[in-house]
């Protein structure tokens, strides 16, 4: 096999040296009536090229390179071409996790800087890199917040990404953390008269998202505030952290649950991503997942190292703050390269290209349907009902190699023929003007018409 | 050091922080030019929008890249050499894996893309399913979890819910006093209590103990097999007799398969459930710390529960989601696992085949036993049962000298070498332990059993030299306990 | 070294040859199985059959990924810090070019495939021949060339086409004497004498004697402007003049074109024919020596005689290539030339743009008067005249304590550098030719002059430091007297 | 400009510190009247994802991924992953040619291993690496055939690769270099009769290809005794590397001229290749091109140096053995990767799949066409004489996406409507179907019928 090193007779040598006879002589051990006597039932041994083209089918046969106007949890931006130069050299691909900190300085400094940037935008004190996901990660700082306030009731916003939701309630369901959850108002954001009235003094936390699974943007002071006000944490989801280059940090969080795939993150067809918590100083005990901090060596040489690990599974065990152990490292070296790429200016000017596709998209989709939550401020989502069912619109679309919006039915019957559309400065106005016009036929198609949109957006 | 064979020392670039490096108007992004109307931000985002981006760096890109191209040679990695941690399974990642992922419909695939578009992934997620089924000789498996750990939970919760369905979640869980941290971490997470099993004087769980610990209020037995002491536990039958006796399930974590694979399967020994670590067994990169996948296969009774969505073959014959299951757990992460990693373990399976895959597992054995018997005499072996993948000796001989496990590991880097894992399994005291996988070729286990002949006389004639140890490196050892006392988490501009 | 701010020492791995790694039964390969019949290659070849593959090696992808990224560790690179190397233009390489060379259709591309599928390569082509056009100012251009000597002999051989086609390919080249090795050999390649033309005091060619030693048998001038002094020829008109005054021709050497770009152009100030180096000017990688790429341009009447073929727009609008020419001095090279090169090349002209081209060249000679300025004292400057894009000191000062300018680069390697050009231009004794490029920060031009610096000061207070130079590197000075007296260029098996 | 590390701050400092008002006052020294007072007209300043979309259009227009039976001269093999892996390592990419020995260890043994690998693999005692591509190299071995006898005239076979011997004129034409042109028997190989006859002791050396571009393999032991008989040297150049696989290398040769393409470099439109010149260790002195040698340093460690530099331009001016300078270096360790990942076994299983492939080709497209040349020895490539023009026929092809073989006309008008065909391990047999039943066609179409192939290839 070709990835092993070894020869026919370095193998009879070694044996010799072990005074073994064959090699079965060391798997002795395993009891005779559970050995295996027959090879694996598997495909047979294929050669390189052979598995290029296995995988460049199935890539063919995945939608390879349609212009899409999916977001919803998942978003397509453009990634710089150091960012894969980077990861791919094997003194960062190929190492373990740095433990042994004299041989691990460069992936110890990057995470230093990672969890600097992450602190920059969100407003936080202090970040860990990674949890496993934005899922995860909001399920995890929700515990974290138990713990913190010692209460046991979460509440949490019906806008927050519906899987994020199941993800919270798989990791509460035996952790006795009764969860409730409040809806959203015509302006798409959290209605804080029914957040208010399920407030207790058993709240460890709200957690809501912003910007928000239908893409409007919370009001985090005033969620703050109530939250503070009860005595509760407040939790902010992030899942698109390119948001962060033009809307206002949730610097009056508690924690920030963050999901950085939009740093230069492929898509992967959902994974791998990167999750991250972030929060207050004196909160970071209480932490999850991994720290790194600086320091210096015994000649007074600056250092990171490893920190604060009392708070994990290795030396906790059952007590840890969670079981996280592998973590998204490679995956928080590329969100942390493409930070550094686009920088203080280059992610503001990135974010506000987001705005303004999305303005025109909304603007010239919205002619042809009715676009919903118009009131709250959005970032690069908006919420378009149509009058035809949208999974048709999507067919539809893509005849014309068009991948449409993400249909709402799913997690939101109550909105009907809606669906979440998103643009990204990958989204070209002649991709979007091809939807507006499938758009219109729909339109003349769908049975009723639906009210123009309210207020024009510029 | 003149003895040393495996490295030497060579002029290394210094790098200070990025922002140390930033500057006002240096930038190494441009957009291309806007092909939509421009829009005030101020009207669009009103309150919501931000005033500026604090201290993020301003630098080119021949700086970043030379920033990172630095600090990467400051790293050890599989790439440089041996990487003999125990229980972590340093093994080759091949690159065509890394290739053949970046393919462009499977890196830009949405997660919601409709699934007729979507079948090239869905075939990959379903080949590969059906080939750790095989391996494992399970009979049902989700692909969902991102790691181990994140596969340890799913696992237990599988099993609380069907426990559950019966009538009784129950109380504990019983972990050997080998297992990993993670363990019992676990299972505190899905509301069980821990319940400590120790292992008899051949490192193995004491059967009989099991026997007496073993109740109604049991759910499972976590057992590692080959636990982290590298021994297969011989008497796994009775083990899972003893559980399925009383209404307890057996679940084995996964991460030490690498030793079993081809040779043995765990659906054929009683595993009920079970974990696979395809970042370590299947050769996808550790990258620093993850991203992993931790894939949970398990016998058919306990189907039900799994991780929405599951891969149906449907009617008109192509793949999809099935998320319509009132028995499952709920989801342990957004869409469905680290599918990067799910592409780089199939396409290292296909490239091994079923004698590949049997050779690795005979050749990861076989150097383990092979670094064992080098090394006996040496170092103290606390436990003389048969090595599989890995071993565990004891720095009891050169602690004499004040010399312990953590000095020793230090001094393994002058000698180019990354340390092997310290102080684990925690049943060892000083435990040193040893797991050199398939990829090391028989030149350099001997070079890495001489480099711990030569620090085992090191401990005799200069014990110093080992406890100040490294003296190699650009840094010298690190002050752990004044990083910890009072934490630098992040940079801040000098005021 | 305490003053060393930019390197310091870490661990680094060994390795062997790879022959020394290799053992009967290894391999790294594995080929899909056979579609076609097995074939008896004894009957196919017969006599022309060969025996055995003798002491190629057999090894592991692991070993080999392992065995080159070891090499690797030992090298330095733009990637790791300032190449100060004068003439070789080291500037930062950018990785967007390397991804689309790599795009199938391109990289995959058949020279002779069908002109109908070949027009995405044609347009490269000719994209870049008008974007050098412009940037010179000539007129017409081959892309064939595959090197800036290869471009060199592919001009002189145009030069003599042409005079040859006058009636006289007349008999001599004038090169001034500070003029890079390959200006002489490139004139002898194409049977032509060469005449030195000695430069002034000012570092520039002496004019009175340029007018003296130009007569009908000189072919051309082979001129470097800026000239390997990193001085512009401020007499270039007058230059241009007298050769043509006597129906000579002006060569422009433009490895140095780095200097001009977007702020004057050959074209304009009477060059006839001239090269470049995509690879210095224009960002492709050096690679450890190449590959390069160096197009010739040259004015119309120089157009008949190009190599063949020429890039052609034909009557559909479509691109092709012209064979059909007579006068062509003919081919230089197989095919249409170092294509990877020309992709990276138009990657990196689309990327600056006409301003970013402008700011390169302005960033490029700031840093070298930077530097200049910065050493000014420090080292003797034999040529006061202004600095263009590179510096030329001596080591007169330094020689006094018996340190040459080669000790003095071997210990810039101690402080983290690659050094600089030693010992050229040949006008120089003990000359030490600076090139920054605009590539380099201000943070590494100070770091650079701080070494250079404090160097001089060792020089004065224990010049065996620099004379034993250098200290940090793996392997100290190597003996390359003995390696050209008994020279062993390739591994023999021990017997 | 992103690749540019400074800040306006940055340069008016250093502007500053010269004393200079502005950055024009550093320009001063061009006279005024030549200087450009306006920007340059080209392509504005694009973004990294311009540049992807512009290139990858390019690649679209450019035959992307078709089968292909075209070789003459550039040839298409599979590259194994890792020869990119390792050469988009920085630290080969970036590094300047090795002259500093202490700090490019890296390259200077990567090369040592390529020259021994060379010498290996063509039977000759010293290689360089490296020289421009094949054709430069066999021009270049001519003129060292020159310097080494004292000889002028050069004899070379009509069946080298035309462009090679265009090139050869090129760099022959001022260097009182006479050309003789000798022709090809009917099976393909050189006319030992009329090479005999033109032999003369003017003659500095014969040149010969093998496999040559008719794809006939040369008797080169014979060849070999010719010259010596007439006191010139033997040049054989080889421009398919892969067939050292399998046929026997000119081991009797005094010159090999090699093109490495074949050994895993992109066919890149034809280039960057890389050419080689091995040869006897006699000659050493005579050879153009960077040699690297082996020594030891002050501590008796061994390394690597280039060496024999006295034969350079940098040192020897107008009296070096060539002009040449900046080479090959990086394609030539795509060559070194490539030979080290097949190695013994390998390079030889993998010529036998050439062979298989080809014989497959030649029986069946034979059926349609008549197979010139088919007495000698062949390797991956064969002549086929149609009805049809071939270029006619590459016309069909491509209709089916699939790009047919080297039409011959062009070099070889004699030989009618002939063209050349090559085969590689990397063509399947369902493209090679495809190709004999559009012959089929082809045939029919065609005027008369060929006579069939005399014998058969199993
Ligand atoms: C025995 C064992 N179990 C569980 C784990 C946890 O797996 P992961 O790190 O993938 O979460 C590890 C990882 O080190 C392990 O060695
Ligand atoms: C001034 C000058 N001329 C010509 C050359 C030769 O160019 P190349 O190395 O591309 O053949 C060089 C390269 O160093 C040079 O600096």
């Amino acid at each position: 096999m070709r990835y092993l090193p070894k020869s026919p007779a370095d193998r009879e040598a070694m044996l010799r040296t072990l005074g073994a006879r064959s090699i079965d002589d060391l798997f002795a051990p395993i009891p005779a009536e559970y050995r295996l006597n027959r090879e694996l039932r598997l495909p047979r041994q294929m050669s390189e090229p052979e598995i290029l083209e296995w995988f460049q089918r199935c890539s063919r046969e995945n939608g390879k390179g349609l212009p899409s106007f999916l977001g919803a949890g998942a978003y397509h931006h453009y990634r710089p071409v150091v960012i894969d130069t980077i990861i791919s050299r094997g003194e960062f691909l190929t190492a373990y996790t740095p433990y042994q900190a004299e041989i691990s300085q460069g992936t110890l400094q990057s995470i230093f800087e990672f969890q600097t940037m992450i602190c920059e935008l969100t407003g936080m004190e202090v970040a860990n890199a990674s949890m496993y996901d934005g899922s995860t990660a909001t399920a995890e700082a929700a515990m974290m917040a138990m713990r913190v306030s010692g209460r046991r009731r979460v509440v949490i916003a019906r806008s927050v990404h519906p899987e994020y939701r199941e993800v919270l309630a798989t990791y509460g369901q035996h952790q006795d953390m009764p969860l409730t959850t409040v809806g959203f108002g015509d302006d798409g954001r959290v209605k804080a008269a029914e957040l208010e009235k399920t407030l207790g003094d058993d709240c460890a936390c709200i957690v809501v998202q912003s910007p928000n699974f239908l893409g409007t943007i919370e009001d985090i002071p005033a969620l703050a505030d109530l939250a503070r006000s009860k005595g509760a944490l407040l939790v902010v989801a992030i899942s698109e952290a390119v948001s962060l280059g033009i809307v206002k940090p949730p610097a009056e969080a508690d924690i920030v649950a963050m999901e950085a795939q939009s740093f230069g993150v492929p898509l992967g067809f959902g994974g791998p991503y990167a999750g991250v918590i972030a929060t207050r100083e004196k909160y970071v005990r209480q932490m999850p997942g991994r720290l790194v901090g600086e320091t210096r060596d015994k000649h007074g040489k600056r250092g990171y190292v490893l920190t604060l690990a009392t708070r994990e599974q290795h030396i906790r065990r059952e007590k840890a703050t969670s079981n996280i152990c592998t973590n998204q490292a490679l995956i928080a070296l590329m969100a942390n390269v493409f930070m550094t790429v686009y920088g203080r200016e280059g992610l503001k000017e990135l974010a506000v290209q987001n705005l303004a596709k999305t303005a025109y998209a909304r603007q010239h989709f919205g002619r042809h349907g009715r676009v919903l939550f118009a009131g709250g401020p959005r970032f690069n989502e908006f919420v378009l009902q149509t009058a035809e069912d949208p999974y048709v619109i999507n067919s539809r679309l893509l005849e014309e190699n068009i991948v449409g919006g993400f249909p709402l039915k799913k997690f939101y019957p109550e909105l009907g023929n809606a669906a979440l559309w998103c643009c990204t400065e990958t989204s070209t106005r002649a991709s979007m003007d091809a939807v507006a016009a499938a758009l219109a036929r729909a339109q003349t198609a769908g049975n009723r018409r639906p009210e123009p949109e309210p207020e024009v957006v510029r | 050091m003149s003895q040393v064979k495996k490295a030497t020392r060579h002029v290394n670039q210094n790098e200070g922080l990025i922002f140390e490096k930033s500057s006002p108007g240096k930038a190494a992004w441009k957009l291309p030019p806007l092909d939509v109307p421009e829009v005030d931000t101020a009207e669009l985002l009103g309150e919501a929008e931000r005033a500026g981006l604090g201290h993020m760096p301003e630098v080119s890109e021949i700086e970043i890249i030379r920033h990172f191209t630095r600090l990467s040679t400051w790293n050890y990695a599989i790439d440089l050499g041996m990487y003999p941690l125990g229980s972590c399974t340093m093994k080759y990642n091949p690159r065509v894996n890394e290739a053949v992922s970046r393919f462009e419909g499977l890196a830009n695939g949405h997660p919601y893309q409709p699934e007729r578009i979507s079948q090239g992934a869905l075939r990959i997620l379903k080949t590969l399913t059906d080939c750790l089924l095989e391996i494992t000789g399970m009979q049902s498996i989700t692909l969902q979890p991102a790691a181990g750990a994140h596969g340890e939970l799913t696992g237990i919760l599988l099993v609380r819910a069907y426990l559950q369905k019966q009538g009784n979640p129950r109380k504990k869980i019983l972990i050997p006093d080998s297992a990993h941290g993670t363990n019992p971490a676990t299972a505190a997470m899905a509301g069980y209590a821990v319940e400590n099993l120790k292992s008899n004087s051949a490192g193995m769980v004491d059967v009989p103990s099991l026997a007496a610990q073993m109740n109604e209020d049991v759910a499972a037995l976590m057992l590692t097999n080959p636990n982290t002491l590298g021994v297969f536990e011989q008497e796994i039958h009775k083990i899972a007799d003893i559980l399925h006796g009383k209404g307890g399930l057996l679940y084995m974590d996964g991460a030490n398969m690498n030793a079993l694979v081809g040779k043995v399967r765990p659906g054929d020994f009683g595993v009920d459930v079970m974990h696979l670590n395809l970042h370590k067994t299947f050769s996808t990169p550790h990258g620093g710390g993850g991203p992993g996948s931790g894939p949970v296969a398990c016998k058919n009774f306990l189907e039900p529960f799994l991780p929405v969505p599951v891969i149906v073959t449907k009617a008109d014959g192509t793949l999809g989601f099935d998320y319509n299951r009132k028995d499952s757990i709920g989801r342990v992460r957004a869409f469905y696992g680290n599918f990067g990693m799910h592409i780089r373990a199939l396409a290292y399976i296909m490239a091994n085949g079923p004698d590949g895959l049997r050779q690795t597992t005979e050749d990861a054995v076989l150097n383990a036993n092979y670094v064992r018997k080098g090394l006996e005499g040496v170092y103290d072996l606390p436990y003389k049962t048969p090595t599989m993948h890995e071993v565990v000796f004891s720095d009891r001989l050169q602690a004499k000298k004040g010399v312990r496990t953590g000095d020793l590991a230090k001094r393994l880097i002058d000698y180019g070498f990354h340390p092997y894992t310290v102080s684990f399994p925690l049943i060892v005291s000083g435990a040193m332990m040893i797991e050199p996988t398939e990829s090391e070729s028989k030149e350099e286990l001997d070079l890495f059993v001489d480099a711990m002949k030569s620090i085992a006389e090191e401990c005799e004639k200069a014990p110093d030299v080992v406890l100040e140890a490294p003296h190699s490196t650009r840094v010298s050892r690190l002050d752990e306990v004044a990083a910890a006392r009072k934490p630098v988490l992040r940079w801040k501009p000098q005021v």
